[in-house]
């Protein structure tokens, strides 16, 4: 019974991780239906947001790192701080302007190349943008607050230690990136289902050269694609900044997303929340069932091992598209 | 007209398939291989062989394991620091366990070794394609190296789980183990390089070379003209799992000496390996030595010119310099997206109607 | 002049801890070059090379430098030092490791050119559980305490000696390994919550501290219940978990906060001529009082290096020398402006890594800031000595070394 | 009839280069004009250039590491070299690609609608417009809900044809509409192309290789040859014109000739060295 | 063609020599999910003739080639070939037993040269090991040459000699097909599939690729099974005719019979071709 209870309160902890990691993997899934560019860079472009919106709510001065190795100064900080959602605003207007320069400086130039080339060009980005967020903002680890509860909800622990005579772990963090995750999924998916935009991102997707021919603007989409996985990134970088600190592991997290992309397909918004939901009740229930049997830490390759299982049975995760094989 | 091939008229089959069928070509790789083996081997020292001849020759035996895969079959892998590390433990064990065996056979074997556990991870591309592909070698990469860290058996036991090569040696000198000189390692690895890279060369110009190719240009239409996509992933499985446990064991024995799973073969090496195929070129044996010099020399280029000529804080510099390295590999996609090998071929091309535009 | 090159990180992800190591390593000895023209007259180089705490690119830069003159190497990573160890031996470097590194190699006899004192990781997994039977009057019977460690070879080194503990002291050990980075770690906290040890000792480094005193407060495990290494207790680990890291303890082997006179020479020197590392930023932390405190050490032994060679200009050898007579004892570290600041050192040719002695520190939330709360206590060598002895034996064997005669 | 000489020069390519890779030089000098409302063809063998001459006309030759180098290209009298194509097809001008480049994983009527994109008359419009696709294609009103990617090649086809037509084109660029069609669909497609000609106003330049239905159905061809215009003139014209008629349209003196008759090795005759 | 003829075969009136069943569909069905894309079709292919398989587009022609080459397997029927029902296959054991196709969407090899592309239509008959093509030593190098004097043959006889070492990507449309054609003749197969081996093509194109149709009937004997949307090639080629629509057959015949069967006209040709 004990066990049950146990497991039960690892199931639901899982759910909740699984909807952290979809966070992540949402602004992949993104970019992939509207360029078939697969964004390696999708978990440093969290890191940035989080490392700006910090940057901006502490009034750092952005490369003063630079400037006083360039000049000799002794800058840091403008002195003053930022209402919590005036920053989020303002790293928003940052990372549209960042897809904008992204598209210009990189995408445009790549048009119709091979998906692995595009694949490593956002590895490339992926180094850029980590070099940049450390040379603007530094590298020393930095808190994260913008008034998101966090630690055990009470009245969950107190409601289900009275069902079960033991209080569910609930983190209050978990439930609003829930609550947040279900908002921007619907959203995205009403986005790409039914509106004009959202139907010439996927036509792009399939074919760069036809969607021009017929008059979509390649860069338009792209500035608007990545504009959006670059508020997503921020959504992200939010939640896990808030939960461990915002500093270089943070782009890291996007190994995490990998495999909850891979299950539940690169191309469907949903999948990205059915697959995190797969893959951490999944990886936690494997941690707490057979983890001890194997001596633990089998989180980072599990959730990769299950998705592949997954994948055998449908090449195409569980809710991408069909992949046409044709002569 | 710097560059000719007019006048170089083939008579046999024979002569038409050779490696470098253009006698201009011929020189140069002749001359290439002279100074490898007559004039480097007297002047490398350390430094020069740790930081830049050394894992230039390990990267390239990767790169090419690599390309062998992803380039010229097509299956995009991600899983290339694991298996460096099934080469590195096997030839750990190996070492460890057969003392007297030369270090050469062990380090044959641990490619053997890695051939068999490539295959295995390889048969999921018979289902999965592409990204889905490249996503699940992960599998390979975390579960190979988490099993390394957790098993005993694969470190000996040892309090921490390092690894460490003891000495070994070829012909009376040692290759591996603190004592090695830098022509040694050197030698070593520039003996197996120019081993693999003849045998690459030979597989990818032949049957199983064009099998891979097909199944990479297009599988369907492959399959239906006749190539069994089983025999022809796996292969190219085997194969390029073999090149990379190879890279792995001299990596770990040669090279760096001592390891540790996670950090010496973690998905950086991956993501390393496979810039280098793709900054090279794909399906381009020259492209994966390109590929390899580019990436081993280009940090160490930097690192040299903006701490030790510009004087800047390490710090500031290595931030920097992950910018320029990113830009760069941005750049250089933007360029030439076929890597090194399409621009040296293009070159040539341009060359051979020198001084006329076209 | 005498070259000590900085092996740091300042990038990657440990990078935020490294940068503070490093300064602190870099200031000292540019506080003896500012204030006293160097150490017996030879200045010190600190020419600094980053590793990105990447194994690779750490022998790049070992090989890049040892030609230089370099006479000691102290790169802040397990994994390089367990590179460097074969290397130094045959270039005859000196490599000065405290407080991480190969733990045996504090046998003398068989690595004689690695130096690990004042204490190295089976000291501390023995000095907290000495804690924690002075916490409990000497009993630890029926107690649990869980190992939360970094999956890596740093992370799995103490297991040995407190599986060795648990036998001798009755409590139970369980281990709970954490994948780097480590910023995920519900499941390992979970577990926790059910299997309710009384203590939690960590191995941690990088975020994985952070997410692990973060996920601590969330499941309300009672933070003076939970001690960390050194490695995993300085005020990055701390500081972003807010109130609710107070009370939270971690071994030390060196002072905490700047509390000391040479502190004001660092400010008079450095800070106020702008020569202190990025602008004296992170002066005091903890992470800077060690990199600091290696600084010190390392310039305690060129001192008597250049006293028993009887030359200022000393080679790697002489140092190595001086590493060997090396003694540091409360009245020297007054003199050096750092009173009580760390153990007492005492190394001979057999033991490299001095008295092991280490001190609990506890974070006091609110002031921001550690707070000694032990004095310096010793490890218990019954149970360390023969560990450190069979394994440097396995490695002599492995390597084909025969133990020197001391 | 139709008559080019009196009709306004909608676009008019002058003299240009087209260059690969920036190695293979394939267009080598091509001029053309294409009247407002006519059908223009163009004809040619295989690697002749004509869709490299097409995708020079709405810009689509960078995304293939082609450029145009020497040379102007001009409709309604300016200049499009710096248009992006999206600019492009909202001044009226768009183009069918050769090989189809469906949209495979859209369903047909979405592929049909990406094709109103720049458009901005409102949905009843664009409702309209689809049924009047639906209705020049009644086949596609049949598959609409089904993926582009298994629909068959012919399907195919007609899908990108109605997809251009729902942009209310101006000038519609047509590279071979005829490829892989059944023969009783190329008359309906061609019959297509005249009707929206004719009742819409359409200006159509086509690339075709089925010479014998494009010259029935424009009212100019150019041939190229070897990336050169060797040959232009009245469609009526270049029917008559004996080499056409034996290079092109397969006919002898005495009529069509059989395929079965010309396994005889017969040496070419080229206008070109 | 005549109905005169018999199992063991006729002489057709240029003299050449069809003989018995080659390959018979029996009842093939094959549905995609709703989609029936071949309804209970049934019918024969002879040894040495030249079969042509027309229908509107959609009719389900690539489809019934994909069931010949092994690629979809049908839901229902069965497929003999040379007197022996085939049992489930992979496409490339198909290839294995004499059949090689070419694609109605060029489907070449494109990162490899034409002389490489043609060379894998020989795969199947290169069989040294993996040692002796590792070492490049013994039987890979002899086989290479000699399979690659097979090859050149073929080169010339489809008169693509300037082109071998060109990447195929580069090549126009027409090339390629060629290049198609010659590498499916390279595996010397018995039954040799093209599906619209002529689209894209000028008439001047058109008479090249008949020309070498017929040859390759002629000179090698190899049976042809042809889709093709251009009358006046299926009608001069072809020595019968099997007519889809809808999945369904419609027609088969002589091109003769097939050219004024009403169904046909109505449902394919429009008018009738003369
Ligand atoms: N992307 C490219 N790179 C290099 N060469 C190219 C490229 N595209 C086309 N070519 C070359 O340009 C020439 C003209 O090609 P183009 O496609 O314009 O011919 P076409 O007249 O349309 O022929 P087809 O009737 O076969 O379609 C050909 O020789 C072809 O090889
Ligand atoms: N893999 C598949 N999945 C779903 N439907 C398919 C698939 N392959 C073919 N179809 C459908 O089957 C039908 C027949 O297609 P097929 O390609 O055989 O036609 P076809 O006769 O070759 O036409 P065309 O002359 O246009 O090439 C089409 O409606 C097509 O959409
Ligand atoms: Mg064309
Ligand atoms: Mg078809």
């Amino acid at each position: 019974m004990d066990q049950l209870v146990f497991a039960a309160e690892v199931f639901l902890n899982g759910l909740m991780t699984g909807v952290m990691y979809a966070l992540v993997a949402l602004g992949f899934v993104l970019i992939f239906k509207a360029s078939g560019v697969f964004n390696y860079a999708q978990g440093v472009l969290a890191l940035f947001a989080a490392l700006t919106l910090v940057g901006i709510q502490q009034g750092q001065v952005p490369f003063a790192h630079l400037i006083n190795a360039m000049l000799g100064t002794h800058i840091s900080s403008f002195g003053w701080t930022v209402p919590a959602l005036l920053a989020i605003l303002l790293t928003a207007g940052v990372m549209v302007l960042l897809a904008f320069l992204i598209e210009k400086l990189v995408l445009q130039h790549l048009v119709g190349q091979e998906p692995i080339i595009l694949f490593m060009a956002t590895i490339g980005l992926a180094y850029f943008l980590e070099g940049l967020g450390d040379v603007m903002w530094g590298a020393d680890i930095k808190t994260l607050d913008v008034g998101l509860p966090q630690g055990i909800s009470d009245g969950i622990e107190a409601v289900t230690g009275e069902w079960f005579g033991y209080g569910f772990f609930i983190d209050r963090l978990d439930i609003w990136a829930t609550i947040i995750a279900a908002l921007l999924v619907a959203a995205l998916v009403a986005f790409s289902q039914y509106t004009k935009q959202g139907r010439a991102m996927r036509a792009v997707a399939d074919d760069h050269q036809a969607a021009l021919s017929v008059g979509i603007s390649l860069r338009f989409i792209w500035v608007m694609v990545w504009s959006i996985a670059g508020f997503v990134a921020l959504v992200a970088g939010i939640m896990w900044g808030t939960k461990s600190g915002v500093q270089f592991s943070l782009s890291l997290i996007a190994l995490k997303a990998l495999p909850v992309l891979m299950l539940g397909g690169f191309t469907s918004i949903p999948g990205a929340i059915i697959g995190g939901l797969i893959i951490g009740v999944g990886e936690k229930l494997f941690e707490f069932l057979i983890g001890p049997m194997v001596g633990g830490a089998t989180e980072n390759w599990f959730a990769y091992v299950l998705a592949l299982l997954f994948l055998v049975f449908r090449p195409q995760g569980l809710f991408g598209e069909r992949i046409i094989e044709r002569v | 007209m710097l560059y000719r091939e007019a006048g170089d008229f083939k008579t046999s089959y024979r002569d038409d398939g050779q490696t470098f069928p253009i006698r201009l070509d011929r020189w140069g790789y002749y001359i290439v291989l002279a100074v490898a083996f007559g004039i480097i081997p007297f002047i490398i020292n350390d430094y020069w062989a740790s930081a830049v001849f050394v894992p230039f020759l390990i990267y390239a035996v990767a790169a090419l394991g690599l390309n062998i895969l992803t380039g010229y079959a097509g299956q995009v892998s991600l899983g290339t620091g694991g298996f460096m590390a099934v080469g590195a433990y096997a030839v750990y064990k190996l070492m460890t366990a057969f003392p007297d065996v030369s270090i050469v056979i062990h380090i044959l074997l641990a490619g053997g070794v890695t051939a068999i556990v490539g295959m295995l991870f390889g048969l999921p591309s018979l289902r999965i394609k592409g990204f889905y592909l490249a996503v699940a070698t992960l599998a390979a990469q975390f579960f190979l190296v988490w099993l390394f860290n957790k098993v005993p058996w694969f470190y000996n036991y040892s309090a921490s789980g390092q690894i460490n090569a003891p000495e070994r040696t070829v012909l009376g000198w040692a290759v591996t183990g603190p004592a090695t000189s830098a022509t040694a390692k050197y030698l070593i690895c520039l003996c197996f390089v120019v081993a693999l890279a003849w045998v690459a060369r030979n597989l990818t110009r032949g049957t199983l070379g064009r099998k891979w190719m097909a199944i990479r240009d297009m599988d369907i239409a492959a399959e239906i003209i006749g190539v069994n996509p089983l025999t022809a992933k796996l292969s190219a499985f085997a194969v390029s799992s073999f090149f990379i446990g190879v890279a792995g064991a001299l990596l770990f024995a040669v090279y760096l000496g001592a390891a540790e799973v996670g950090e010496a073969f973690g998905i950086n090496k991956s993501f390393l390996v496979l810039f280098m195929i793709i900054i090279g070129g794909l399906g381009s044996i020259f492209g994966a030595f390109a590929g390899a010099a580019f990436m081993v020399m280009l940090p160490v280029l930097l690192k040299n010119v903006l701490v030790g000529s510009l004087g800047w804080p390490t710090d500031l510099a290595a931030h920097i310099e992950l910018m320029i390295v990113g830009a760069l590999i941005v750049i250089f996609l933007i360029v030439e997206p076929h890597g090194l090998a399409r621009l040296w071929a293009l070159t040539k091309e341009k060359l051979r109607l020198w001084p006329f535009p076209h | 002049d005498l070259v000590v090159p900085n092996l740091s990180y300042r990038t990657g992800p440990y990078g935020a801890n490294g940068t503070q190591y490093a300064d602190g390593f870099n200031d000292y000895f540019a506080l003896l070059n500012e204030r006293d023209g160097g150490i017996g007259g030879e200045m010190i180089q600190v020419p600094e090379c980053e590793t990105a705490y990447n194994t690779e690119k750490g022998v790049e830069c070992y090989e890049s430098t040892k030609d230089s003159g370099a006479l000691v190497y102290n790169p802040l990573s397990t994994g390089i030092t367990y590179q460097l160890i074969p290397k130094v031996s045959v270039d005859k470097k000196v490599l000065y490791t405290p407080g991480y590194g190969r733990t045996s190699a504090k046998n003398g006899k068989v690595f004689e050119w690695v130096f690990n004192a004042p204490a190295n990781y089976w000291d501390g997994a023995s000095v907290a559980i000495k804690y924690l039977l002075d916490e409990n009057g000497g009993d630890l019977s029926g107690k649990k305490v869980a190992l939360v460690f970094h999956n890596s070879a740093y992370g799995k080194e103490p297991i040995r000696t407190l599986e060795g503990l648990a036998e001798k002291h009755g409590f139970e050990l369980s281990q709970i390994p954490v994948d780097a980075p480590g910023q995920e770690q519900k499941s390992q906290w979970l577990q926790i919550r059910r299997d309710k040890p009384d203590y939690v000792i960590m191995y941690g480094w990088g975020v994985m501290n952070q997410a692990a005193i973060q996920e601590a407060a969330n499941i309300r495990f009672p933070m003076e219940n939970f001690i960390g290494i050194w490695w995993s207790g300085s005020e990055v680990d701390v500081l972003p978990v807010g109130e609710k890291a107070n009370g939270y303890k971690a071994l030390t082997f060196n002072g905490v906060g700047m509390d000391y006179p040479v502190y004001d020479d660092i400010k008079t020197h450095l800070i106020e001529t702008g020569k202190a590392s990025q602008g004296g930023e992170h002066v005091g932390s903890v992470l800077y009082s060690r990199g600091m405190y290696a600084a010190v050490v390392i310039s305690e032994a060129i001192r008597k290096a250049q006293e028993v060679a009887g030359t200022s200009a000393i080679s790697p050898e002489q140092l190595r020398e001086g590493f060997e007579q090396l003694e540091i004892t409360p009245e020297r570290l007054a003199e050096i402006g750092l009173p009580d600041f760390g153990p007492e050192i005492k190394m001979s040719c057999d033991n490299h890594g001095g008295s092991g002695m280490a001190r609990l520190q506890q974070w006091d939330a609110s002031a921001k800031q550690w707070n000694l709360i032990t004095e310096f206590t010793e490890p218990d060598q019954e149970i360390i000595a023969p560990l450190i002895q069979q394994d440097s034996e396995a490695y002599a064997a492995e390597s084909g070394i025969t133990p020197r005669d001391c | 009839m139709f008559d080019a000489e009196s009709r306004e020069t909608l676009l008019e390519v002058n003299n240009i280069e087209v260059i690969y890779n920036h190695v293979i030089l394939v267009l080598k000098g091509v001029s053309l004009s294409v009247p407002k409302g006519g059908i223009t063809a163009l004809l040619g063998g295989n690697g002749a250039g004509k869709t490299t001459t097409l995708k020079a006309i709405s810009n689509l030759l960078a995304s293939e590491r082609g450029e145009v180098t020497k040379g102007s290209i001009t409709y309604r009298g300016s200049r499009v070299a710096d248009l992006n194509p999206a600019a492009l097809v909202k001044r009226g001008v768009i183009q069918v690609m050769e090989g189809r480049h469906c949209f495979e994983h859209l369903t047909v009527e979405e592929n049909l609608l990406t094709g109103a994109y720049t458009r901005s008359d409102g949905q009843a419009a664009i409702k309209r417009d689809l049924e009047m696709v639906y209705d020049y294609f009644p086949r596609l009103r049949e598959r609409r809900k089904s993926q582009a990617g298994y629909t068959s090649g012919g399907e195919q086809q007609m899908v990108a044809m109605g997809r251009a037509l729902m942009s209310r084109p101006e000038t519609i660029l047509l590279d071979e509409p005829s490829m892989g069609l059944a023969p009783q669909l190329v008359e309906q497609i061609f019959e297509i192309v005249k009707a929206v000609n004719e009742g819409e106003g359409v200006t159509f330049l086509l690339a075709e290789q089925n010479t014998n239905v494009a010259l029935r159905y424009a009212h100019y061809g150019y041939i190229l040859e070897n990336g050169r215009v060797v040959m232009d003139g009245p469609a009526a014209a270049l029917r008559e014109n004996p080499d056409v008629k034996e290079f092109y349209l397969g006919m002898s003196d005495e009529g069509r000739k059989s395929f079965r008759d010309v396994r005889s090795y017969r040496r070419r005759k080229r206008w070109l060295a | 063609m005549n109905q005169l003829a018999t199992e063991e075969g006729y002489v057709t009136a240029d003299g050449r020599q069809i003989g018995g069943t080659l390959m018979e569909m029996k009842n093939i069905t094959l549905r995609f999910g709703g989609v029936v894309a071949i309804k209970d079709i049934s019918f024969d292919i002879r040894q040495g003739e030249i079969r042509a398989i027309i229908g509107p587009n959609g009719a389900g022609k690539s489809s019934m080639l994909n069931v010949i080459s092994g690629f979809y397997v049908p839901q229902e029927g069965e497929v003999w070939f040379k007197g022996y029902r085939r049992g489930p296959m992979k496409p490339y054991e198909v290839a294995r037993l004499g059949i090689a196709r070419t694609f109605q969407n060029i489907a070449l090899f494109d990162g490899m040269s034409v002389l490489d592309n043609i060379m894998t239509g020989r795969l199947n008959r290169m069989k040294a090991g993996f040692l002796s093509q590792a070492l490049w030593w013994g039987a890979a190098e002899r086989e290479e040459i000699a399979n690659r004097e097979q090859v050149e043959k073929i080169i010339d006889f489809l008169e693509i000699q300037n082109i071998r070492k060109t990447p195929v990507g580069r090549l126009p449309y027409g090339l390629k097909k060629r290049v198609e054609l010659a590498r499916a003749l390279a595996a010397e197969p018995q039954l040799l599939l093209l599906d619209e081996p002529m689209a894209g093509m000028n008439v001047e194109e058109k008479e090249d690729m008949s020309r070498f149709i017929l040859d390759v009937n002629d000179e090698f004997g190899t049976t042809i099974a042809l889709i093709e949307h251009d009358m006046g090639v299926v009608m001069d080629l072809s020595d019968r005719v099997v007519v889809m629509d809808y999945g369904r057959k419609i027609g088969d015949g002589t091109p003769d019979e097939v050219r004024n069967n009403q169904e046909v006209i109505d449902a394919y040709l429009g008018v009738s071709h003369d």
